[in-house]
């Protein structure tokens, strides 16, 4: 007893020694973190922060840490977009003078992604087009020369600009036809109200130097295409609000449209419906198309999705359901993959969690919680 | 035919102010001549209102269900400080606007609904209502409501949607 | 049987004639809503929007009908005021030319409160002070003439303002002491690091005329003071962490400081503390001082409270307990009562609901949910 | 006294940028007289972490309970992409600071801590943590974490709030 009571008492003292003994903790440092390097996981979230509009921030978001990397301001009613070589965020977005109020002033802002720090502006005139986020409302020619932003007064138009000499170029009239869908090193195509695309043809200078209309590629009044358009191999897939898909081919001069296909067959057919704010996501390595499925009717194009269903994009077949109920996910509005082997399904809630997956098996990897306020559309390389 | 006639004139005259004419006619072109009946006056009606709110909420401007509210995606001004038809002290009306045809279940109508933005304060962040009956995407932007329609005003932020009857949709 | 059934034919004849045979809904106008006049059960709140600080606002709100009657944007930490005569509605704030970066404006705003529109405004030096809403950011002249700003830069002055010529008229250095408790036509107190009140008299123009400091009335090592000095007749009662009453008489030339009196005795004393971000308010037409209270220990000070505690400002009794959770309310970060004869008492809570209460029963009149982000204070005419 | 002389003149030189002489003695004059030694060594530990967060909860730096936090009111940017001494990419940190003691549970040591705000970005929006242990009003501005401590940067913005330890607070 007395032997163990003697050991009590030297471990207590070895234990109070050893605190006592042990060093201070070193004085630290204050740093500012550095990014790591772009990889395919990395994933770019527009927040439209809808109940504070004039606070719209881009998240920064690593697939496989599931670190939140930064955050760039996005302003008002942004648009966003990524350069060819993924090194560059530019955020096309609007400000006022007095926060909510004042003078507007139009701005493409551009930032380094490796620093998330801005490098430069360029200011443009008022005539942004203030509308959710697309994939159209500013992007890149495929060498990254030009930048083309979507102009709205109601007038429709677009504004050119040269990103290296930080200069607008001009402004070209789509004649009512809207958004600015990119293709090689000097083509804009728009979408018109009658389910055609405008295709403008830029010379040296970003003046016009041609334009053409394709054929009606849908119907805007018996089935609309969202106009979220999906980035694929070679074109873009638009998917319509019962569920067809309008691939088109921008390889060429001008639009090849290709012969639509069916996400809903038989009796699901306007039953269950593609809907949120970027309804599908496509693996072009893959072959893989994503779409965020609801069952509604009429007017429900915007209901987030509560299965994602994926497709084969080859042989058109769907190879799998993945209800998101199953892992207790409210309703998907934004879908995104990434665009390697091992791709990553990123999928944003309308309760504004970020849940990752395994886009091959489905396999939930992890669910971020509370990625900014209202995270409708997501970028990544 | 009058309040289709209404609904043009109002429409064309808003756009009059700040559009050019030539944009305006390729724009808009077919809301001027005519062809937009159609989209105006869908024959479908089998889809409406899938799952209808209670007849309380649907006569109710503070709720999302109101009839009239059928295209609106955005802050209900009658939350805000205004009404259904009246923008909040301190703000200003789009002159601009999207369209919408909404079925009264009251009397069993469809109506002609001109939605318009109230425009020069920050977003009101009340009653978010997301009504999609009709709506179409920006392509057609005369029945779209995702474009910020304060866009033309001298305070170009939105604050809040309200819901102005324009007249019967007449078949 | 036969009757029977000729009596519902025509009822659904009827009916459906009726339906057939009323006039349309008549075309709507669109209007812009008139403010009802001002009452003394209007309150404006002030939402810092914490999670989007660039889109602070101040929400106006009708304690009689329930309604919020409009809203006034507030830009990045504002501090805000009303004119002695309830008019006009003062926003010091800050405004950044890109959102949240860019060159940074301060200025004060001015909106007349029967419209909501803004009037006119003064711009400041970039110093104003960046803090969390007290009474005492911005201040009006008892006669209205002058306005005063609290700068910080970290080193502490105000600015002094004609709201009528909008001008600044000039900068009073304050030695280190802070924000603005205004005093008759002429007089500025700044709470010092000391526990003391400087106050400093000005001549017609504005400039300074005098300074003296006062003895100190409160230690702040032991038992710092609240900033959110609380309005009452001829002064303000300052109540500190551990629940003294600290009354400065601020009729005379310089301030008198008035015996402090505990809200909390014996075994409650440092257990039951005041706390939040308004913790407490005064109706002086019926000497009542209404404070949150929570239980909790060193650093609990910004805690929201579990109870209203009721106090009379005569016999410095407590009358009242009233726990929220008896209305299933969250706990309260901020407090207002209104200066009239049937006074409503305000409370907003850190879940952002606004509670109104009969202020002399205690009876839960309403619950207004959502006001705002995070409606920290309430001003009221 | 080597990490209290670091404080001074951590403090005092960033202060010096930013304020001239006279405002910086009239506003900080304990701090550089050595006065601040009693409020940053206060004596009374008894009240101090009432509720203990749990061990792993004290040492994770994505925790509001984490114990170098102990006065920090506002957003940890060891969630928004920086670390617990280390701001966000494209933010700068402000070279003035509030100051808190806090105790080591793993040394039973008590901390003097510099808490800068990161700057220049709109609010991170994300672990938002609000504890004041020993945090005291604004007119004690070097004990204060609700001025906007970015005050004095070209970029004012607030973005997110690290804790660099000083030194140990000897008595």
């Amino acid at each position: 007893m007395n032997q163990m009571l003697l050991r009590a008492g030297l471990l207590s003292l070895a234990a109070c020694f050893r605190v006592i003994a042990a060093a201070p903790l070193p004085a630290e440092h204050l740093t500012v973190t550095a990014m790591p390097p772009v990889n395919a996981h990395r994933i770019y979230i527009v927040d439209e922060a809808f109940n504070n509009e004039i606070d719209a921030r881009v998240h920064v978001f690593d697939g496989d840490t599931f670190r939140r990397l930064g955050q760039l301001d996005a302003g008002y009613y942004p648009t966003y977009n990524l350069s060819p070589d993924g090194k560059t965020s530019a955020i096309g977005t609007s400000y006022f003078a007095r926060g909510g109020h004042g003078a507007r002033t139009d701005v493409v802002e551009f930032a380094d992604n490796q620093t998330l720090a801005l490098t430069h502006e360029i200011i443009l005139p008022p005539k942004r087009a203030h509308t959710l986020p697309t994939p159209f409302g500013l992007a890149y020619s495929a060498d990254g020369r030009f930048v083309y932003v979507a102009y709205v007064t109601p007038a429709a138009s677009f504004g050119v600009l040269d990103p290296a000499k930080a200069t607008v170029l001009g402004e070209i009239d789509t004649a009512g036809c809207v958004l600015v869908i990119p293709s090689g090193p000097n083509r804009v195509s728009s979408i018109c109200e009658s389910g055609k695309l405008l295709t403008v043809t830029l010379d040296e200078k970003g003046n016009e130097a041609s334009r053409a209309f394709s054929d009606a590629f849908f119907d805007p009044d018996a089935d609309p295409v969202f106009v979220q358009g999906i980035p694929m191999s070679g074109g873009y897939a638009f998917v319509s609000f019962l569920g067809d898909v309008h691939e088109v081919d921008f390889t060429g001069a001008q639009p090849l449209l290709r012969k639509p296909w069916p996400l809903v067959t038989g009796a699901d057919k306007g039953r269950w419906r593609p809907g949120g704010t970027q309804p599908g996501a496509i693996s072009s390595p893959m072959h893989r198309l994503y779409v965020s499925m609801h069952q509604g009717g009429e007017g429900s194009h915007k209901n987030a999705g509560t299965e994602i269903w994926v497709f084969d994009t080859v042989s058109h077949q769907r190879i799998a359901r993945w209800p998101m109920r199953a892992h207790k996910l409210s309703d998907v509005l934004a879908l995104q993959v990434s665009q390697d082997e091992a791709p990553l399904l990123f999928a944003a809630t309308n309760q504004a969690d970020l849940a990752v997956f395994d886009a091959l098996t489905g396999q939930l990897r992890h669910i971020e919680p509370k990625m900014g306020q209202t995270p409708w559309f997501m970028h990544n390389p | 035919m009058h309040s289709i006639d209404r609904l043009f004139e109002k429409s064309s005259r808003a756009l009059a102010q700040r559009t050019s004419r030539r944009s305006l006619l390729a724009a808009f072109g077919q809301l001027l001549t005519g062809a937009v009946l159609i989209p105006l006056l869908p024959m479908d009606r089998s889809a409406r209102a899938a799952t209808p709110g209670a007849k309380s909420a649907r006569d109710d401007p503070q709720s999302c269900d109101y009839w009239k509210y059928c295209a609106i995606d955005g802050f209900l001004c009658a939350c805000c400080g205004g009404s259904s038809t009246s923008c909040p002290p301190g703000t200003a009306p789009s002159p601009i606007t999207w369209i919408g045809t909404c079925h009264n279940p009251g009397d069993k109508r469809d109506y002609i609904v001109s939605y318009n933005d109230c425009c020069g304060k920050v977003s009101c962040g009340t009653c978010e209502c997301n009504r999609n009956e009709r709506e179409k995407p920006m392509y057609r932007p005369s029945r779209n409501n995702d474009l910020n329609w304060c866009m033309a005003n001298a305070d170009a932020n939105y604050h809040c949607s309200v819901s102005v009857l324009l007249g019967v949709a007449e078949q």
